[in-house]
């Protein structure tokens, strides 16, 4: 790595004592001898171990659950339904008051992606977990299901999430998150060219190289200690305080050495229900994620799907830019209402643009839900974005650099959501990258600054 | 009921112990433990053999015997079968090279199974205590089989004669987008007179590619004159499509690979 | 739940224990004798977390019974410092700044040992075969390999 | 049969912290009796190295070396709140509670000392090495050790600090989108060089060339490592990883790191990072949030050298060696 610190020398100050220090990290000495310990090293005598009984199917009416040959099953301590959670419809941003609770803690009625909770065993082993598990009858009545994004929101679609009514989540603005600025189609009807490109991604996994969950022990005084892996200590607290409807300070977290996150340990999923059963059964709990069940049963980043509508001069000015982002939320909402909204304040990306009009959807299908995950609601707008850019760049003839360069955001700028842009560094970033990658742009580029406009 | 290790010293007390419901052989433990893990409640007790000849490799008289228990490592670091060395590289990475076993290796369903394709194309004899038999004929049967595997015997192929090639997504350790083996007699001027092929992951097992055999037949291995069995490569093909690669692709890249590892 | 018993060497001391019929090795350890040390990141023999060194070998132990174990000389990242000196391997990894969430370390460090246990000078592609069934999802590798490329130097001055 | 190179580029910014703010984070610092300093939070270290940069920032800030400073963290028993570690958050918002904190705890730390020097704590700075000395007069000076002791056993003061950092909370304006997402971005320019395979459609990354600008890189070697890791990350996201690779179609979802594809370590591009520090005006010494921004760049990089290499646009992601293989098909059939 080379730190260039010529560029924005003028307003930074260097030689720190410990600020801009490569000092040794001070937990690596616990990683390289094994030390280091995570929530899963810790083990407490007694400790059951919970297994959950997932759907099988996309979407289904649950008719009946038969849990009285589990219950029986040696070494079977309890099986928790959703009669037994206290407050089992829940979503975990209702904490920054973004509603409506739409999801089963255990399921309730129905299913509406393979893969969700329906029956939770507790035993004394692993292998008496599984065991039971296995005895567990649900009786389904299997749905439609529907998994496109496009097939969802039509009309007639099979409906995902009755919490929400329709199959795409409802903000204050509609249908959508918007943004408007300037007049788009003022600016389509000045431009030279039009490109219009749809893009889609598939959603994508975390892949911690440990797997989430928890291990929870009664402190004997009414009190749960939760050893967890979470990625927000009293995110996850005060969420497991609501679903379990227990006071806060009954509850108390342990975390904050975990094996990988990525944006995967934010679901609030593991604790509310290992804290249930601790409670419930008097013993230590642990519930820890298989490495399939990281895989395909704990949140994605979304699939995502981005329609951009570009108009641009031939000298390389993009004139109006719509984007219209569709997120795949899954059965649920997790992050992925935030994650959509994120998306329609990041377009039009990094770029000057006077005309913008931005519309983003965050949608339901039957599958497993999406949520946050490192960069969501940017990640695959930027593929997306910067893909068109060089589409655009080659469809009038123009260096793709070049091109950027003629529309890169500088302080002073307005930019789409209205706030000014302050701080860019876009410029000298690209400057940098021609140097460095030998992609030579013309000199007036090379002269350009993010401090002002023009050259 | 928890999961019940039994150990025998003879295949034969051990064969007597997997007669019995849930009851399944523990090899180098890659495809039972794991299922065990993962919770495959099916099985409840595993049963394992401790007799040292199963881990014996023997090479005589151009002929190699491998038991049941040599693991993928030890094919690899042995000095008189280099010509195999690829095909047990190919498996997993170095752990699970230290455990994995011939015998496990030959009930590995598709995408897994690359050393298997290579015993194919050689044309191994598989040894049961209940006697031997082609491998073709084993790997037909091999869902129903009961019988314990106690070894594999093939003739070893001269080093130029034998080739491998397993393509993968991940390096160097990845599993199969697919895998060929093919075992080439070829006249001094290097016109194919014999040729057994296996190809990976072309169907659920391990499966020979007649078809090409046959249309490379009196050729030199040249582009333009392997471009038959090219051709023929795909029949009787039956890919698998999983998290790795479709059928389709598997289907559309076979002659490319096939025809790099004739030619390249 | 039949016990079975279970006795080796692990680091160098003598461990005897009864477990479940059916226990892996990594749930032995970690359970039972308490070396938290082997990970467990997918219990399917994917992720290399859990590796250890059994009688000179590279192993997986959650694919490993604990039963079979009996009598071997096992080795984990726990008993790899000596009299509180770190290994040089461990030195690298601390010096090259080859961990981040340090879940794969010790399965890559035992990975790194027996490579270079077998192997003092390995060339890269050497490093790169040795460390393949360990998967990080943090570092990219690159660190992880030029640490046990710097191990592998500075072990072969020591011994100049 | 061809390998066919291309280079392609992607420049991109991104917002440091929660999207519209509104997410707190406090710290608490106190020293020990021998002037060793505590920063207390609940805020999570996913292996970023959230620990070793409070303590470099705390230190800094009091005026210590970093080894003098302990970092309890994620325990809801002792640590103030913290909204948590996701949205590039961790080191601009805990960062700035932990500034805020020690600002206070030094103060006091001053106003001790002074005392003990009998001179004006406005007249007194410390030396990064342990001691507070008089400005200008640096003969005259005492080590913190000493005004530790003698502000709990002799003065009865509490050389402590709380923190506490909030953006407050933005609400988009309905129809127009009016909004303050975030108060500082990072930035990033990555230019990518590929083969490509025309006859299996595989492609291999030779090499990226990333310029990361980050506003400060409180710890070098940490950033480095950082990027480092999601360099690799964003050419995994680009050409391999999905959890459904038939998407929409549900089936075939791996289950284990074999199924589940990223590149091993035989895949390595050679990776060079270049990083630029534009301080931003609210972050802890200028920091930006970089976790996030640098996974991102690599993909649109990645696909735009593909095309560059042999001519073919795939719009979506992973840009697996079967959708190039299907589209250059689709090209040579016209």
């Amino acid at each position: 790595m080379e730190l260039r610190k010529d560029y924005f020398a003028d307003v930074r100050t260097d030689g720190l004592n410990e600020i801009g220090q490569p000092r040794p990290r001070l937990d690596s000495p616990g990683h390289v001898t094994g030390k280091t310990a995570y929530f899963a090293d810790r083990n407490f005598p007694g400790m059951l171990h919970l297994k959950m009984v997932r759907s099988p199917h996309h979407h289904a009416r649950i008719r009946s659950i038969d849990t009285s040959e589990a219950e029986k099953h040696p070494g079977v301590v309890k099986v928790l339904t959703a009669r037994d959670v206290p407050h089992n419809v829940y979503t975990i941003l209702i904490l920054i008051q973004i509603g409506p609770e739409d999801e089963t803690v255990l399921a309730d009625g129905k299913v509406r992606w393979k893969g969700e909770a329906v029956v939770a065993v507790l035993a004394e082993t692993e292998r008496a977990a599984q065991e039971a598990a296995a005895k567990v009858k649900v009786d389904y009545e299997v749905l439609p299901a529907v998994f496109d994004m496009e097939e969802a929101l039509k009309p007639g679609a099979p409906l995902v999430n009755e919490y929400h009514g329709q199959n795409y989540y409802l903000y204050d603005s509609g249908e959508c998150r918007k943004v408007r600025f300037g007049d788009v189609e003022a600016g389509f009807a000045q431009a030279d060219h039009i490109l219009e490109q749809s893009y889609q991604s598939s959603p994508i996994e975390h892949a911690p190289t440990e797997t989430t969950g928890c291990v929870v022990a009664p402190e004997g005084n009414d009190r749960f200690t939760c050893y967890t892996n979470t990625q927000a200590m009293f995110f996850t607290l005060d969420n497991a305080s609501i679903i379990l409807q227990m006071q806060g300070s009954k509850l108390h977290f342990v975390g904050g050495t975990v094996g990988g996150g990525f944006g995967g340990k934010v679901d609030v999923i593991v604790e509310p229900i290992a804290i249930l059963a601790a409670k419930l059964t008097g013993r230590p709990v642990c519930f820890i994620y298989s490495r399939e069940e990281e895989m395909q049963i704990s949140s994605p980043r979304a699939a995502e799907k981005v329609v951009i509508k570009d108009g641009v001069m031939k000298d390389g000015r993009i004139v109006a830019r719509k984007v219209t982002g569709y997120t795949d939320a899954g059965a649920y909402s997790r992050h992925s209402p935030y994650g959509a909204q994120k998306g329609a304040a990041h377009y039009p990306g990094p770029y000057t643009i006077p005309n913008v009009w931005i519309d983003t959807y965050c949608v339901y299908t039957n599958r497993t839900p999406s949520s946050a995950m490192r960069g969501f609601g940017v990640t695959i707008g930027d593929f997306a974005l910067e893909v068109q850019m060089d589409k655009l760049a080659r469809l009038i003839g123009m260096d793709p650099l070049e091109l950027r360069f003629i529309n890169a955001y500088r302080d002073g700028d307005m930019k789409a959501h209205r706030q000014p842009t302050e701080g860019a560094a876009l410029i000298e970033c690209m400057q940098e990258a021609s140097r460095a990658a030998n992609w030579p742009v013309a000199e007036k580029y090379m002269a350009m600054s993010s401090y002002r406009k023009g050259a | 009921m928890s999961l019940a290790l039994q150990t025998f010293s003879t295949v034969k007390d051990a064969s007597a112990a997997l007669q019995a419901a849930g009851a399944r052989y523990l090899g180098g433990g890659t495809l039972v433990v794991r299922a065990a893990n993962e919770g495959d409640v099916s099985l409840s007790s595993l049963v394992r053999v401790t007799d040292p000849s199963l881990s014996r490799i023997a090479v005589s008289g151009g002929k190699a015997r491998l038991g049941a228990s040599v693991t993928m490592a030890a094919v690899a670091r042995h000095p008189e079968l280099n010509a195999l060395s690829p095909a047990a590289r190919a498996v997993g990475g170095p752990a699970i090279r230290n455990m994995a076993t011939v015998g496990g290796n030959l009930f590995a369903p598709a995408p897994y199974g690359d050393f298997t394709v290579a015993l194919l194309a050689l044309d191994a004899i598989v040894v049961t205590e209940d006697g031997e038999m082609p491998i073709e004929t084993f790997l037909t049967g091999r869902n129903a089989s009961r019988a314990v595997v106690t070894a594999v015997a093939f003739p070893l192929p001269a080093a130029e004669s034998f080739r491998f090639r397993k393509v993968s997504r991940v390096k160097p350790k990845g599993v199969s987008v697919l895998s060929i083996a093919a075992l080439l007699q070829r006249t001094s001027d290097g016109v194919v007179t014999s040729a057994r092929i296996a190809f990976g992951c072309m169907a659920d097992r391990p499966m020979r590619a007649k078809a090409a055999e046959k249309a490379l037949l009196g050729c030199k291995l040249t582009s333009k004159e392997i471009a038959p069995a090219l051709a023929a490569a795909g029949a009787g093909t039956s890919p698998i499509t999983d998290p790795i690669a479709s059928a389709w692709y598997r289907a559309e890249v076979l002659p490319v690979h096939l025809g790099r590892l004739l030619v390249g | 739940m039949a016990k079975v018993p279970v006795q080796f060497t692990l680091n160098g001391s003598e461990k005897a224990e009864f477990v479940e019929s059916g226990t892996t090795l990594l749930n032995a350890l970690r359970d039972k004798i308490g070396d938290t040390s082997p990970k467990g990141g997918c219990h399917q023999g994917t992720c290399g977390a859990c590796s250890v060194i059994i009688d000179g070998e590279l192993r997986l132990s959650c694919l490993t019974l604990a039963e079979t174990c009996g009598g071997a000389n096992i080795k984990t990242t726990a008993g790899l410092a000596e009299g509180g000196v770190l290994h040089p391997l461990q030195r690298a990894f601390l010096d090259g700044f080859a961990t981040q969430c340090g879940f794969c370390t010790p399965g890559m460090i035992m990975a790194a040992k027996v490579l270079l246990d077998r192997t003092p000078n390995p060339s890269r592609e050497d490093v790169v075969e040795a460390l393949s069934g360990n998967v990080c999802r943090c570092t990219g590798y690159e660190p992880i390999i030029q640490a046990v490329l710097s191990a592998a130097r500075a072990n072969s001055q020591n011994v100049a | 049969m061809a390998i066919r190179r291309g280079r392609g580029v992607a420049a991109i910014n991104y917002p440091t912290g929660m999207n519209l703010g509104g997410d707190p984070t406090q710290a608490l610092v106190h020293s020990t009796p021998t002037g060793n300093f505590m920063v207390t939070l609940s805020s999570v270290d996913l292996g970023q190295g959230m620990k070793q940069i409070m303590a470099q920032i705390c230190a800094e800030t009091i005026g210590v070396p970093t080894d003098r400073v302990i970092v309890d963290t994620a325990d809801t028993d002792t640590g103030p709140h913290c909204m948590g570690t996701f949205a590039s958050r961790g080191t601009h918002r805990a960062g700035n509670a932990v500034i805020q904190a020690a600002k206070e705890a030094r103060q006091v730390m001053l106003e001790v000392a002074a005392e003990e020097l009998e001179v004006n704590a406005s007249d007194l700075e410390t030396d990064g090495q342990g001691n507070i000395r008089v400005k200008g007069a640096p003969q005259k000076s005492i080590s913190i050790f000493d005004v530790a002791l003698s502000a709990h056993f002799k003065r009865g003061r509490s050389i402590s600090g709380r923190g506490m950092f909030l953006i407050p909370r933005s609400y988009p304006e309905k129809e127009t989108g009016a909004m303050k997402p975030s108060t500082c971005y990072a930035h990033a320019c990555t230019v990518a060089e590929v083969e490509v395979d025309d006859e299996t459609g595989e492609v291999t990354v030779l090499n990226v060339k990333n310029v990361f600008e980050i506003g400060r890189a409180l710890n070098p070697k940490m950033v480095e490592q950082q990027l480092v890791g999601g360099s690799w990350m964003g050419i995994s996201h680009a050409l391999y990883e999905t959890t459904e690779p038939y998407y929409p179609n549900r089936d075939h979802g791996g289950t284990d790191f074999n199924q589940y594809l990223m590149p091993g370590p035989g895949d390595l591009a050679e990776t060079e990072i270049i990083v630029l520090e534009r301080p931003s005006s609210d972050g802890p010494f200028g920091a930006k949030g970089p976790g996030e921004m640098c996974a991102n760049p690599q993909i649109p990089a990645v696909a735009n050298a593909v095309f560059d290499a042999v001519g073919v646009r795939i719009d979506t992601l992973p840009i697996t060696p079967e959708r190039i293989l299907r589209a250059l098909k689709a090209q040579a059939a016209g």
